[in-house]
């Protein structure tokens, strides 16, 4: 592109001519000052890392959590990224467009806060306090076990079934809260129990 | 999944049907890239529609909703005929031999013994015959008539070509040129692999789809080999361990299953369980069922669970029903039945079928009490949203507690994946505001319960009162505790069996797995067949040693896989009668003589000789099952049945609607609806974009796909005047919908019985909670029908009729 | 085609102890120039800045190239409305006659200054015709191929090949109205006593009788006109 | 010093690390005539974009607006899956669907392209780009937007044959793919290609994706797909963002991908002819001016002239006086 050179020079001189009469001497000088090169700065730099695991589909990527504080600090941590962890033998650190936007889902809007209570015809959630509500469950639950509870059946068998409040457990829930689950259910005799195996 | 994720890079061929893999599990389907790209494997779709799988198909094949087991029974039938199947290892490892007792028979879409009052069979006929020595009888010639393999090829027979062209609207060509491309894979070098989800368990007959699928795979040989096997690819992150962990109304832990009422006693209860092999020397491992039970047992009520109560037996409800499955317990709701709900994690509104009477259900109940990290519909289900949710807000009298839980990132524990991977993970962040683990919010409503029982007493207090709990802050177990009680330990010296002098585990430490349980009330274990993930090594589930020696895809140091760390169920099949492996270049295990070893724990005893012992050890047979005996309501063989709601007839028998053997409540036979005034074949499915209900509440989700819409193909929007992007009300016998049209080439009519068939395609996850747009679900449109043995609702096949239509009403805009 | 304005509304002469002073410009018309000539040069810097990387630092005169590349687009909506007012007073009296031909055949002898030699002019000779109506056309080519690459508010709406087009016309555009501005400021200044017409807004009757005696007769003729009538 | 990362199958560092991407590496600048050479030249990357892989999943789409911090807009459905519709300030990639019949074989094709910047070799966002820096090109092959430098005039919009840049009418600068210049700077690859689960987007030199980019091609002709090929376009001098099509002999079949992208004509003359014959023209004038104000003797008004005047104002009529 000599021609592009060539043109250059050229506008070099006639830059610096009309510079020198107009506005060159008026001290305009830093408007030709621009921004150095740069890229943006890494956001990943001094983030604490925690491996998990993405909570949407079976094939159970493996993801790391980017987070500002380190829960194992005792400090709190706020999640800044999440991404898909390379070590991992499945998804080898890719993600599907569900499990790359998992910090949507974690900070999401509609994420629950508190415990809502809502009353009978009532158009609206009211706050409640967790121990006013555990204790309204509670007794709300034993009040219809002991009303409805079938001990036996008409041979005389004992046959201890609550049919008349049913549970779904959540499939996404870890194996651990699933047999402390499997362990309130049952003991209670709720057979209305599925998971969403079912549908 | 018989196989692991990572496994599916050693097939030949991957078929896909009845699932969308690539769009519902985009990283597991990497592995069908891999397999493409490395071994040169083809891709086969077979759906419905052209999704997304289908784009990156070798071949795509067109087929009815609802017709799969017609399909795969012709590939059968075709296999069979080209002689194209696997006989060395169909021979050997199935039941094809064994004799059928005489009466059995099929004819006009059913099996003998079929009662239409009690929409059930008798299935005393569909046996083997067994001789005095109480083993089953055989002809390993396959000479014999009433031989497995002979009634098999007479319940084909019907299967030509020109009939699954006629059912399935698959057009003769594509259905041979698949059928060929699957019938290579019959040599011991090929395999096949075939990857499943809800397109075919959401069928009334969906146990029978997968079924048909398994047979075609024992035929061919490709189960238990690497590459190869049924690859049920589950929906969430832990539906397997939910199932494993028996939290379904009709399982205990570990498929152990629920006493009925007529399991009066525990040794009643066992004999019915604890299976006799039929064949001699072989291992049916249920054998050692007492072992798991009483273990689990000990586990549930510890102390209290003692010889002299049968281990607390009666603590256990006794099961009137099958099983109180969803549609049963929203039957009861609807009735007026049900009090109380609770739905951890669950949004039933939107995912169970015909929408409005859930709804009319959950507004009858007393109380409702919902545990999620997002607002759900369910939670809000009184809450009138216009067209979108047009309830009477004020009749509805039910109490509704909203319970905030943690998510994924916030909270500590396992998952178990589709390849049986038990994977640990941690937290690492602070849960929002008053947000709650689940083990803390199910401790506070139990530990509070059992308060009330011990201040006031109660209907039946003992299985509350006696349920052990003793962590270490009763409050919230933690998560480790919960594993190490999963995995089992010995509550007093276990004593070694060879040598009843040395002591094996002592009292208080963890068993290494399930081969150290007792049933004498020495140890205790919550789930027999994950025993192993926490013993005294540690936490085997956190392991992360990705290293794969060869390059065979198992990676047995990461994580835990069950049982006992195996990766590919059933893997003695991979190998021949000498114990070699039937391709060199796939060995999974191998006979050295004296054991077996090799890359995989093997699924046998490790001393148990080829020749002697069947590779199937958890059937009394040692065999694999091409004809099922009387476990499966609905026939041994997988015959063709139509959709309860069908654009067409059944071919073999006109008057027979959906599946004989479902269960159909009186309301809902009712509200099926017929083609003439519902002419479109309605199917429900999801986008890869989301997942269920929980992406719309995330904005980048919700900005790939912002807004609810159904599929058409252009020939159905030319016939309704139709725009592309246009609104559209979509109905069915229960419920109506506003959508926006997708007009595309991807859905073509086909031509089935002779008539054309348009097929209504409706996504799933909208809803009237979060960033994208309001919309509706499938479930509006679908019948509360389930399958016949498992009562899986019918939600992939349903009767729509369709017409242009304006935006829905938001409250808002309403009145 | 209408008749040419020979005079202009305003257009007079007046004595003044024997000085003679012509008005050529009112107040109006003047302001409305100076508002024309200020939007155009605005303009030219903040085009020529945006044009030529090594003018690129005149976008400081505007507090930098985001303010310029905002800027420049209104200059040239005021520049516009502007010379469209400016035009509809004009345009009369600079319609083409048949001496205008012979002026510009004769156009050596304008640049010599030799003006005894050619015809007598009225208002306007066609060297100032030829600025009114260049500047008239590229005003209008620059404002409608400016609009379509109008970033802020049209560009989306423009399809892209077309905006090539418009930017390279407007470039060309640009380029030679900045000519013909340099050639009327020349002329200008060249020919003293000129610039008064646009400061005063009178001449000399010197000045009219050299450059414009056509012109200026015509005003002298209607002074014998009864100031009664 | 680090060079260029060769995968982008690896997990972020979270100790600080210095970027390898400044001044010092650019080849090229917008309006800049006087750029020194750069000190060193760094390995040149590229992604591939295997069409035949894509699944359309949009994980690169979610992958990019989670790393760049993004915030699309939640439209509404227009009877397509391509969502956002088109390419935003706020959405640098976008996977776009066309549902085609081939022709020969008269089955339906779903051709799904990822489209993006393609970071040319010969960037015309960069020729069109006045502002000096707003635009550069560093060693590696990637075009980047220096945003404080940006004035928003729209240039570059103009001068891509790809139509990628868009203007954001918040802060008036244009946006687009940076092929995750930061995460390059620290030896990472591109979100979206550590994203994409079938991996059909990969990252790493240019050489090696060529390299991969044939046994793909190998592949695909070995399914029947005789017109495979890489999409590497000359036109604009090469891409450091390819694809591997396995329609290779017509790219505009995949969402109007262009079948041989230059940057146009008209932007050439623009950007050079016009300029320095424009330039040549004005001085030539202003000098020609110049010399005659200086040489040739400026047109006075002579005493003949204000007689005549006199005669013209006065013979004619009474005397001044008289008529004031």
């Amino acid at each position: 592109m000599n021609l592009d050179l060539s043109r250059r020079s050229f506008l070099k001189l006639a830059g610096a001519g009309v510079a020198a009469t107009s506005v060159g001497a008026m001290g305009f000088g830093e408007a030709e000052a621009a921004e150095a090169a740069h890229v943006r700065p890494f956001k990943l730099a001094t983030t604490t890392e925690t491996r998990n695991t993405c909570p949407y589909c079976s094939v159970a990527c493996g993801v790391i959590l980017y987070s500002k504080g380190d829960l194992r600090k005792g400090e709190t941590a706020d999640i800044v990224h999440i991404e898909g962890d390379a070590d991992h033998p499945t998804n080898r650190g890719t993600l599907c467009p569900k499990g790359a936007a998992l910090k949507d889902f974690v900070k999401s809007p509609t994420r629950l806060q508190y415990p809502m209570h809502r009353k009978p015809g009532s158009d609206k959630f009211e706050r409640i306090s967790w121990d006013e509500a555990f204790d309204r469950m509670a007794r709300l639950m034993k009040d219809d076990r002991d009303a409805n509870f079938t001990a036996t059946n008409q041979n005389g068998l004992p046959v201890n079934r609550w049919s008349t409040t049913g549970m779904l457990a959540a499939s996404a829930t870890t194996n651990e809260t699933a047999w402390a689950t499997f362990k309130f259910a049952k003991g209670l005799g709720i057979v209305g129990f599925d998971n969403q195996a079912r549908v | 999944m018989t196989n692991a994720w990572t496994d599916i890079k050693n097939t030949d061929l991957v078929i896909v049907m009845g699932g969308n893999a690539a769009e519902a599990h985009p990283c597991g389907f990497k592995w069908v890239t891999e397999a493409k790209a490395h071994r040169g494997a083809k891709l086969i779709v077979v759906d419905p529609r052209y999704t997304r799988t289908a784009s990156v198909a070798d071949y795509y094949a067109p087929i009815r909703q609802g017709t799969d087991i017609a399909f795969l029974n012709g590939v059968m039938k075709y296999c069979i005929e080209n002689n194209k199947v696997q006989w060395e290892y169909m021979r050997a490892f199935t039941n094809a031999a064994y004799i059928v007792k005489d009466g059995f028979a099929y004819k006009d879409g059913l099996f003998t013994g079929y009662d239409p009052e009690k929409r059930d069979y008798d299935r005393d006929s569909w046996d083997y015959v067994i001789g005095e020595d109480g083993f089953v009888t055989s002809d390993p010639t396959l000479q014999h008539p009433r031989c497995v393999w002979n009634l098999l090829k007479e319940h084909l027979a019907p299967y030509t070509p020109e009939m699954v062209e006629r059912i399935c609207g698959t057009p003769k060509d594509k259905f041979l040129k698949v059928a060929e491309m699957i019938s290579e894979c019959s040599t011991p070098t090929k395999t096949m692999t075939s990857m499943y989800a809800l397109g075919w368990t959401q069928h009334s007959h969906g146990s029978q789809n997968i079924r048909a699928m398994a047979m075609l795979q024992l035929i061919l040989g490709n189960i238990g080999v690497r590459g190869g096997g049924m690859n049920a690819l589950r929906g969430h992150s832990n539906i397997q361990g939910l199932t494993d962990l028996g939290l379904m109304s009709h399982l205990l832990t570990g498929y152990l299953t629920m006493p009925s009422e007529k399991d009066t006693d525990f040794e009643t209860y066992m004999s019915s369980r604890q299976f006799k092999p039929l064949v001699p020397g072989q291992t049916s491992y249920w054998q050692n069922y007492r072992k798991f039970m009483v273990s689990f047992q000990k586990a549930m009520w510890g102390d209290k669970a003692r010889a002299d109560n049968d281990w607390g037996f009666n603590y256990i409800s006794k099961l009137d029903v099958p099983a109180y499955d969803v549609l049963r317990m929203f039957e009861l709701m609807y009735q007026g039945k049900v009090n109380g709900y609770l739905c951890q994690g669950f949004n039933p509104v939107l995912a169970f079928p015909n929408r409005a009477k859930i709804t009319e259900g959950l507004s009858k109940l007393k109380f409702l009490i919902t545990m999620d990290p997002l607002e759900t519909e369910t939670a809000r289900f009184w809450e009138n949203h216009g067209d979108f949710n047009d309830v009477d807000t004020a009749s509805i009298q039910t109490e509704v507690f909203q319970l905030p839980t943690t998510c994924f990132a916030e909270e500590e524990g396992s998952l178990t994946n589709s390849g049986r991977w038990l994977q640990w993970h941690w937290a690492g962040g602070t849960p929002p505001a008053e947000a709650k683990h689940d083990t803390y919010i199910i401790a506070q409503i139990f530990l509070r319960m059992r308060e009330l029982y011990k201040k006031e007493g109660g209907a039946f207090p003992d299985p509350v009162l006696d349920l052990s709990w003793d962590y270490a802050d009763p409050n919230e177990p933690t998560p480790e505790e919960l594993a190490k009680e999963i995995n089992g330990r010995a509550l007093s010296d276990v004593m070694d069996p060879t040598d009843p002098t040395k002591v094996q585990v002592a009292a208080g430490k963890q068993v290494v797995n399930f081969s150290q349980l007792r049933d004498d009330g020495s140890t205790m274990c919550g789930c027999w067949i994950y025993s192993g993930n926490f013993n005294e090594q540690g936490n085997n589930m956190a392991r992360r040693d990705n290293h794969d020696p060869d390059d065979t895809g198992a990676y047995l140091g990461w994580t835990f896989a069950w049982p006992l760390n195996r990766r590919t169920l059933y893997n003695r099949a991979s190998a021949d009668l000498q114990g070699k492996p039937w391709d060199p270049t796939r060995k999974i295990i191998e006979w050295d003589g004296t054991k077996w070893s090799g890359y995989d724990v093997p699924d046998i005893s490790p001393t148990a000789k080829p020749g002697e012992v069947g590779p199937f050890i958890m059937n009394q047979e040692g065999t694999a099952r091409l004809f099922t005996r009387g476990m499966m309501r609905d026939g041994p063989f997988p015959a063709h049945m139509e959709p309860f709601e069908s654009p067409v007839a059944n071919v073999f028998n006109p008057k027979m609607r959906g599946n004989p053997v479902s269960r159909v409540f009186e309301t809902d036979a009712a509200q099926l609806g017929l083609s003439d005034e519902f002419p479109y074949a309605g199917t429900s499915y999801r986008l890869t974009e989301h997942f269920h209900y929980w992406t719309k509440h995330n904005r980048v989700n919700s900005a790939l796909q912002p807004e609810f819409f159904v599929e058409i193909s252009v020939e159905l929007a030319e016939e309704k005047g139709i725009e592309n992007g246009s609104w559209v009300r979509v109905w069915s016998k229960r419920g109506s919908i506003k959508a926006k049209a997708v007009v595309t080439k991807r859905i073509r009519p086909l031509i089935c019985d002779g008539k054309p068939v348009h097929i209504v395609g409706v996504p799933l996850h909208w809803g009237f909670t979060g960033s994208a747009k309001k919309g509706f679900g499938p479930n509006s449109l679908a019948a509360f029908v389930g399958d016949a043995n498992i009562d899986t609702p019918e939600s992939k096949a349903f009767l729509v009729n369709i017409e242009p239509s304006t935006a829905p009403k938001d409250k808002e805009l309403v009145s | 085609m209408p008749d040419v304005e020979r005079v202009q509304p305003g257009d007079d002469i007046h004595v003044e102890r024997g000085e003679i002073s012509v008005n050529r410009y009112g107040p109006a018309a003047r302001v409305n120039h100076w508002i024309t000539a200020a939007s155009l040069i605005l303009l030219a810097v903040s085009g020529l800045a945006l044009f030529y990387p090594s003018l690129f630092f005149l976008t400081g005169l505007f507090g930098g190239g985001q303010n310029t590349r905002a800027l420049h687009p209104y200059f040239g909506v005021v520049l516009f409305i502007s010379f469209f007012v400016f035009f509809l007073q004009l345009w009369r009296a600079n319609l083409p006659t048949r001496t205008d031909v012979k002026w510009v055949s004769q156009i050596n002898d304008v640049v010599a200054g030799r003006e005894e030699k050619l015809p007598e002019v009225g208002k306007y000779n066609a060297g100032q015709k030829f600025i009114f109506w260049s500047m008239a056309f590229f005003i209008l080519v620059l404002i409608v191929t400016g609009v379509m690459v109008w970033q802020a508010y049209f560009a989306p709406y423009v399809p892209i090949e077309t905006q090539r087009i418009a930017l390279l016309v407007h470039a060309i555009s640009a380029v030679l109205i900045i000519c013909v501005f340099i050639l009327h400021v020349y002329a200008a200044i060249w020919t003293r006593g000129t610039l008064r017409a646009m400061t005063r807004g009178t001449v000399t009757g010197g000045w009219a009788f050299r450059h414009h005696r056509k012109w200026f007769r015509e005003l002298a003729s209607r002074r014998r006109v009864d100031p009664a009538e | 010093m680090m060079d260029s990362p060769k995968t982008a199958v690896s997990n972020p560092p979270v100790q600080p690390m210095d970027s390898n991407l400044g001044e010092r590496d650019l080849v090229r600048r917008s309006a800049t005539s006087d750029l020194p050479p750069p000190e060193r030249q760094l390995t040149a990357v590229a992604k591939l974009i295997d069409v035949s892989k894509c699944i359309g999943c949009k994980a690169c789409q979610s992958a990019c607006v989670e790393w760049n911090d993004t915030h699309p807009a939640i439209g509404e459905n227009v009877g397509v899956y391509t969502n956002p519709h088109d390419l935003t300030e706020d959405m640098f990639t976008l996977m776009r669907f066309s549902e085609w019949i081939n022709p020969e074989t008269d089955n339906l094709e779903w051709l799904i392209r990822k489209d993006g910047c393609m970071h040319c070799a010969d960037p015309g966002c960069l020729k069109a780009c006045p502002a000096p820096g707003a635009i550069v090109q560093y060693s590696n092959g990637i075009v980047d937007f220096i945003h404080e430098n940006c004035i928003g005039c729209g240039y570059c919009v103009k001068g891509c044959p790809f139509n990628i840049p868009r203007i954001s009418k918040a802060d008036h600068r244009a946006y687009k793919c940076t092929l995750c210049s930061d995460r390059v700077a620290v030896g990472q690859g591109p979100a979206c290609a550590k994203a994409c689960p079938t991996q059909a987007i990969v990252f790493g030199t240019k050489d090696d994706m060529k390299k991969h980019a044939d046994e793909r091609i190998a592949d695909l002709k070995s399914r029947g797909y005789a017109n495979a090929g890489l999409y590497d376009p000359p036109g604009v001098g090469g891409t450091h963002v390819m694809y591997v099509l396995h329609h290779n002999d017509k790219p505009h079949i995949y969402s109007d991908l262009p079948d041989d992208p230059k940057i146009s004509g008209v932007v050439q003359a623009w950007k050079g002819a016009t300029k320095y014959v424009g330039l040549a023209t004005m001085g030539v004038l202003a000098v020609g001016a110049a010399l005659h104000g200086v040489f040739g003797k400026p047109n006075r008004v002579t005493a003949e002239d204000d007689e005549g005047a006199e005669k013209l104002v006065t013979n004619k009529t009474g005397t001044p006086e008289e008529r004031v």
